[in-house]
């Protein structure tokens, strides 16, 4: 991940599987203004050891669902981004 | 009226009968998701819900707003979904839905259902019986 | 099992719901019927339902063997209708189905309201409010 | 409706609108061991005055719908007949 340019501090919650990897439900991650959101699923994965259900997450940003792993984000300061495993509600 | 809520405590289904019923309905559609106790041949000892609360009740809230713009004269619609420990034989969700003739309220909850598996953050875990590892659930398409 | 009856009293929903309940069954789908206080235009001032009693429920247990034969993995069937004077906002029918799965449950119980429209013999008298005069019913196809 | 063969006593019953236009719930008939449906329905409406409403009237026997006006009848002692107006239920 290019950490060159401008960066903020975002919100992570980490959901169900990847809560468990994890270790944690959320946490303080430093992120570019602009990234795309495969090169920012690339980056959490490995930060906090999600390999293994890598190909099942998707993201939500600020409680929208990112539907394209090419799509870019832009972040501001204090943004929540949510790490979402396979649903199974209902 | 849209009714959505996140609830820890066993869901009162009289009580949602009651948010549906309206002089000017002549049908109500509610269905129940509930708790089963096998999976795979596998016993299912105790199983448990967890959300992303605010943008479940997010989502909840545009499932309505897309049932209302499909089937216009829907009048109330209920959302709920029980969180936490949930035994075997009771509600995990209950969608339902008020309207003065049956075809929309049987339809919407059809359609609100499906929508809801896929759209609502929400998981649910499940543990086995025995050796069996517990798992985290996914709903098919 | 099937759970066939006419009722002279207000129907119990959360007794359905009971009747559904079942370990292996992940979903519960109930249609209720309910009274209307207007037709058009017209103020409902009361309605009663009147029965073929020994062939009403004679079809409603048909109903339930024709829905066994189509979604094979039904668990329990609930179909109660009123009779008598039912006042505005209660429930003159019930259809309810548990299964598995929810589609089963979903699907039967809105074919079954359909085919109970159709094929049981019942009647309802509605009476207006003002000049107008009291109607049997007739449900359209 | 030809009353010159063999007759049996049937129950009748009338329902709904039928009924008012009878008069009475039940009555028990004389008819012929066979016959086809729509005789004994014009048999039955002309003389229990349901004229009104003939053309939506349909007979059940012994609990059974006849589908057809012109399917014949049998007949035996006692059996059941049902004046069934539209449907109203559910």
């Amino acid at each position: 991940m290019n950490a060159d340019g401008p960066v903020v501090n975002v919100h992570v919650l980490f959901f169900a599987k990847s809560r468990e990897l994890a270790n944690t439900p959320r946490s303080t991650v430093e992120v570019p203004t602009e990234i795309t959101a495969t090169e920012l699923l690339d980056h959490l994965v490995s930060k906090f050891g999600l390999t293994s259900i890598r190909d099942n997450l998707i993201l939500a940003h600020n409680e929208s669902y990112i539907d394209n792993l090419s799509d870019r984000i832009l972040f501001k300061e204090g943004d929540e981004l949510a790490i979402i495993p396979p649903l199974s509600g209902g | 009226m849209d009714h959505v809520k996140l609830v820890n405590d066993p869901i009162d289904i009289a009580h949602i009968h009651q948010l549906l019923a309206d002089e000017g309905c002549g049908a109500s559609s509610v269905f129940v998701g509930t708790t089963r106790d096998n999976f795979q041949g596998k016993k299912v000892l105790s199983l448990a819900y967890e959300a992303y609360d605010s943008m479940a009740l997010k989502e909840m809230n545009k499932i309505c707003s897309d049932l209302r713009s499909k089937w216009l004269d829907l009048k109330h619609i209920v959302i709920y979904h029980r969180l936490g420990t949930v035994p075997v034989c009771e509600a995990s969700v209950v969608i339902a839905a008020s309207s003065p003739h049956r075809s929309e309220a049987l339809e919407s909850v059809s359609f609100a259902i499906d929508q809801l598996k896929t759209r609502v953050p929400i998981w649910k875990k499940e543990i086995y019986d025995g050796d069996n590892d517990s798992e985290w659930k996914e709903n098919k398409e």
